[in-house]
């Protein structure tokens, strides 16, 4: 049993995502600790990727602003090793990033030794391992379908780290199967269609997702859309191990930025007088986070007294 | 699904079903020609579209480069470049396939013109995602779709060009999937996306093919086309590729230069078939401008519709294995290929096509051969203005006197 | 050289060694085809030009008239517009006739840039004579013809329109004749123009029947044309003349008013066939809009290519003679009619053949009869500028939510 | 003979051209004036036209000056009828003014006969009977061939008017008998190709020209980018039974109609200092007119020394 299985076996797992760098790499950590504090389960990284398909317009920003912050993968490694919290970490990027890591020396190297044609990407191994090295427990990369993930399955196998996949409304029958044959950890079940966001209610697909996962024993975190412990406790109510919120977090995070920036221009006290120094806004990420947490209980709980 | 290690589906699990219904009515409409969608097709393509294009004989520019060069006028398409000939064919099979809706993404304004163009004339709704900043400087395009009835949707997102305009349509599709069809407007994207789109242009050289044997008997030495993500050029090559002794060039935006500037993460041209590596972009792995992270870096064309940080997986594909030639043409010389066509054969090709044009200047007459077919994507009324600002710009030698157009075009 | 009593030849006796040249030159190459013209023109319009152009069934706008009906889609013609037509054929006829230099006057520029194009196709110097308001309002038309390497020449004389151009050019010729050729841009001017343009316009009515016949079998009820200066017009009625089943609709410019308004000297509209009376205008008697003294009055039109006082003396003669039935459309139900082709059938019509679509509203279902063919003569990209303007000053149903474009094009 | 033909019989003719109405009525009449005193031998008189399609800059601006002022045939024949001056009066216009001249009249009646039908014009006669009333004696419609010439032709023979052809440097063999047939007065000999305008040099094409027209007894008078007494010595010293000047007077009457709005914005007692008044101009006129009819003279002088 992987440190991520282990999360979800003792009661419903509450995990977040942020954005690693945004809006810079100290308070990103900052925030990470705070989320840790207030209860996470698992935390998910995001190792921003420039062209964010399966985002939606929030965390599309956070990756804007953690790239202009300089983020790369190589300081997402180092940030990550110093980084002292609770609950295990996964970290959530696109493929591209994960097959070139590594690439630039091999590329170097290929060049030099063919006279300048173009090289290839080093492939899953080295970013795999040195995510193993810094102590990630697992990869979500939503624009890597079960098809293609045979090399980074493999490398994660060899280095013992888990591969999580997505679930969506529209996974079924042979799909749906040969996805939960790869996944471990546990499966991101992706509570509507469409992409990452804040919503006011919880889908209806759900309960149907969840129905359709039931025979298998892998812990299954909804997302997509949560924003309040109100509606992670439903979630949790109809059938799931654990609430996966992005959106929510990423949005206190950028109002605290958005804050930030508009008063650097005016008096810089003024700034900490809002209450968006780091610590104000790691405070409201760890208030909303207990929130999260306690909802996922809560509907725990009902779950728990349906059954009996 | 793959071109040797290009291609592929590197997409969110949202979109795999209905790629994958995709992919199972493109075999079956397109390839088995079920209910008699090519029938339609080719039909609408000939009375809506305006099909054949003509293979021209250029004659002052055969003399020039003591060639027989021809011209393959996809200019003279409906709405003025090759574009509709796959919008049409993707607006049809979404119809075949009852899909209720049509989104598409345009970066310089030709694929959404085309695209809203096809949906107008069968009446499907259309919306068009477009970058705020691509909308301020393509306003007539802008214009055009509207005029057509389609919706046109602002992307504000990030520096609000094609990358986000492309995101936000995935964003789209990935919500409305059952009911909606994307339109992708190159040879790029997941599967089954690069091979049809390859099928709906292979028009392009099937007729170029046919005309070239009955106007001059035989295969053309060479065939040219301009590469950005690769549409036209996959079009003007696919029915020769088996022909080996046809020598396929595609002709990349050089843009100011071909080295790529890490720090800002900018590479000042589109050259990903000459600089890229290989990577995973939209869906598809394929050759792309990338810093050593992988991320993608911004591209540069004088050309916007060059100017796309990837290229089509197949044409990565043929490039490796040496069947297509990439060369590039920087921005001055694209220029100076624009005024050239324009003046000595009555033809302004759009900006795109002036690169095709451009190349042949620097081409080796063993590289020509006795026989050339280049393939003219586009006209270039869209590119007027532009061609005025980067013309006055720079030092074009055979540009004609601007000062008349001091003010612009108004 | 007569249509009845219209038609002649009053130009200034210099002009008339000329205008015998050219006669001749007519009646050897176009009509005898000595040399081989025809052969080389027809080849030249196939392969630079795109013809032959289709004819397209257009199924939403059959549904809404209730009959079969389809365009003639001139707007696919090199150029955008049937004009080419006419300035290819006139260019090489100049080449064969030992001519070196061709000049021609514009009002909308679309008749500068089908002769700019032709003649740097044919490799023959070229300058076209252009009203400097014109000029001004015109801008991309005149970008193209600097483009394709002619000069054009600004006319500051009067009002700076088409009509001082056309004097301009006359000046020009009569100075030049010897070397010069005067590529006239429609069915007017002195005799051999009316017949010689109408004769290469031709090809719009030739392939039009023959491709109804193959679609559709036998011959339209009805064939409806734009008309100006008539050049389309009859293009697409010449062929059909002689079907008396067959009804010709030539649809004017009915502009703000068919009133004319003497003390101004302004007839808010050009429909001289509609309300025209008989009198002299640049080489030819035809009908024309002029006050009771004889003085030509200043036309109006939202279509700037239909903007002309006068109309080809064998359109006036078919008039008289019952053959042709001219109707009108007014500015507002033109900018109707270009957004219903616009948003029905995905085709951006140019604001003349606006007129022509527009009229279908107004037709009764026995004008019509159960199969009509509508000339598409040209497509709307030149005239986005106008219509936004002009849309946005007026209440149009039918138009698109203009908000975004409030700033203008720009 | 007519008083045409008896124009030329005394020696050389000077025959001058203004357009009636040029800047205003009252002005060109006093211009008119002056160039009879000036000794114009005929003087051809301008109908302006909408669309003078032979005509330079220079008479184009005149005729554009003309009919802003309010010119109408009817106005030009009223104004004819009221000019006392030794010249004969040859009437310039172009013939869709002959041809419209009393047919609104007709045109209404026929309107009213016929429901609205499109009339046509009046056709030539009622022109040339009111030229004839008010004292023409001729025409020089410069768009009228030879061929279209028949029912104005027929017209002036019946009132006793000459009709005026133009016959051009290109104008040959067949062409130029036509043309030669038809013409009554004296004939046009355009001295080159192009339009109206003052020209520095007088055209080789004149003497070619003159010698074809040899054989024909009628006068010819020789126009097109005259400009001196020196161009008019040149012009009759090479044969021409007289001189047609048109722009160069044009430009005398342009000059001062431009100084006068100039200063009519600024001190109007400045205009009559700078000599632009009406009579400055009009003796501007005599003045170039006398060196014109001197040229001339001069030019038979030596025509005559030639002969002996």
């Amino acid at each position: 049993m992987s440190r991520l299985d282990e999360a979800f076996a003792d009661g419903p797992a509450f995990v977040p995502y942020l954005a690693l760098g945004d809006p810079d790499l100290e308070s990103s950590l900052e925030y990470v600790r705070a989320l840790d504090r207030g209860g996470a389960d698992v935390i998910e990284l995001g190792l921003p990727f420039s062209e964010p398909i399966a985002e939606g317009p929030t965390i599309q920003s956070a990756v804007v602003r953690s790239l202009s912050g300089g983020m790369t993968p190589t300081k997402f490694f180092d940030a990550v090793e110093t980084l002292d919290v609770d609950a295990p970490l996964v970290c959530m990027t696109y493929y591209n990033l994960v097959y070139q890591f590594g690439g630039s020396e091999a590329r170097s190297a290929s060049e030099d030794a063919s006279g300048g044609t173009a090289s290839e990407g080093a492939g899953p191994r080295p970013f795999v391992e040195r995510a193993a090295e810094v102590g990630i427990e697992g990869f979500v990369v939503p624009d890597l379908p079960a098809e293609e993930a045979g090399p980074l399955r493999e490398a994660c196998d060899e280095f013992g780290l888990d591969l999580i996949f997505i679930v969506a409304p529209t996974t079924r029958g042979e799909r749906l199967e040969r996805i939960m044959e790869r996944t471990s950890g546990y499966v991101y079940v992706q509570a509507r269609l469409g992409v990452t966001g804040a919503k006011a209610d919880v889908s209806d697909q759900t309960g149907a997702s969840l129905d359709r996962l039931d025979r298998w024993d892998l812990p299954k975190a909804v997302g997509f859309g949560i924003s309040s412990g109100e509606q992670a406790r439903e979630v949790v109510a109809a059938g799931a191990d654990g609430v996966i919120v992005g959106s929510a977090l990423v949005d206190i995070v950028a109002e605290g930025t958005s804050a930030a920036s508009q008063t650097a221009s005016g008096d810089v006290a003024e700034g900490h007088e809002n209450g968006d120094s780091t610590e104000a806004v790691a405070d409201r990420l760890e208030t909303l986070a207990r929130e999260l947490k306690r909802g996922a209980l809560a509907g725990a709980e009902r779950a728990q007294s349906e059954r009996t | 699904s793959k071109f040797g290690e290009y291609g592929g589906q590197y997409v969110p699990e949202a979109l795999m079903p209905a790629i994958e219904e995709l992919d199972d009515a493109y075999r079956r409409y397109v390839l088995e020609n079920e209910d008699g969608f090519v029938d339609e097709f080719r039909e609408r393509l000939r009375d809506f579209g305006g099909r054949p294009t003509p293979l021209q004989r250029a004659d002052r520019l055969s003399e020039r480069y003591d060639t027989d060069l021809f011209l393959k006028r996809e200019d003279l398409l409906h709405g003025g470049a090759h574009k509709l000939n796959n919008a049409l064919g993707q607006v049809l099979l979404a119809k075949y396939m009852g899909k209720e809706r049509i989104v598409a993404e345009t970066g310089a304004g030709q694929h959404g013109t085309a695209t809203a163009m096809a949906a107008a004339h069968l009446d499907v709704p259309c919306e068009i995602y477009m970058g705020e900043r691509d909308i301020n400087r393509q306003r007539p395009n802008v214009f055009r779709m509207r005029l057509n009835g389609a919706a046109v949707n602002p992307v504000t997102t990030g520096r609000g060009t094609l990358k986000e305009a492309i995101s936000e349509t995935m964003r789209d599709w990935a919500t409305t999937v059952e009911t909606t069809h994307y339109v992708i407007g190159s040879v790029v994207g997941p599967h089954p996306f690069p091979t049809m789109v390859r099928e709906f242009q292979s028009v392009i050289s099937e007729e170029a093919r046919r005309q070239f044997d009955d106007q001059v008997g035989g295969l053309p030495d060479s065939v040219v086309a301009c590469a950005g993500g690769g549409s036209n050029t996959m079009g003007a090559f696919s029915r020769f590729v088996s022909d080996e002794s046809v020598d396929l060039y595609a002709v990349e935006a050089g843009g100011s230069s071909l080295a790529v500037d890490e720090e800002e993460g900018v590479a000042p041209n589109s050259a990903s078939l000459s600089t890229g590596t290989e990577g995973v972009l939209h869906g598809a792995r394929t050759k792309l401008l990338q810093d050593r992270d992988g991320q993608i870096v911004e591209s540069h064309s004088v050309s916007s519709g060059l100017d796309y940080a990837g290229v089509g997986p197949e044409l990565a594909y043929l490039v490796d294995e040496g069947r297509v030639t990439p060369v590039t043409v920087d921005d001055d010389a694209a220029l100076e290929g624009f005024h050239r066509l324009s003046q000595t054969e009555g033809i302004i090709p759009a900006l795109e096509t002036a690169h095709a044009v451009a190349w042949l200047e620097q081409a080796t007459s063993e590289q020509l051969g006795d026989s050339v077919v280049v393939c003219v994507s586009g006209r270039g009324d869209k590119d007027l203005e532009s061609v005025i600002e980067e013309t006055a710009s720079r030092e074009i030698p055979n540009a004609p006197d601007m000062d008349v157009f001091s003010g612009g075009m108004r």
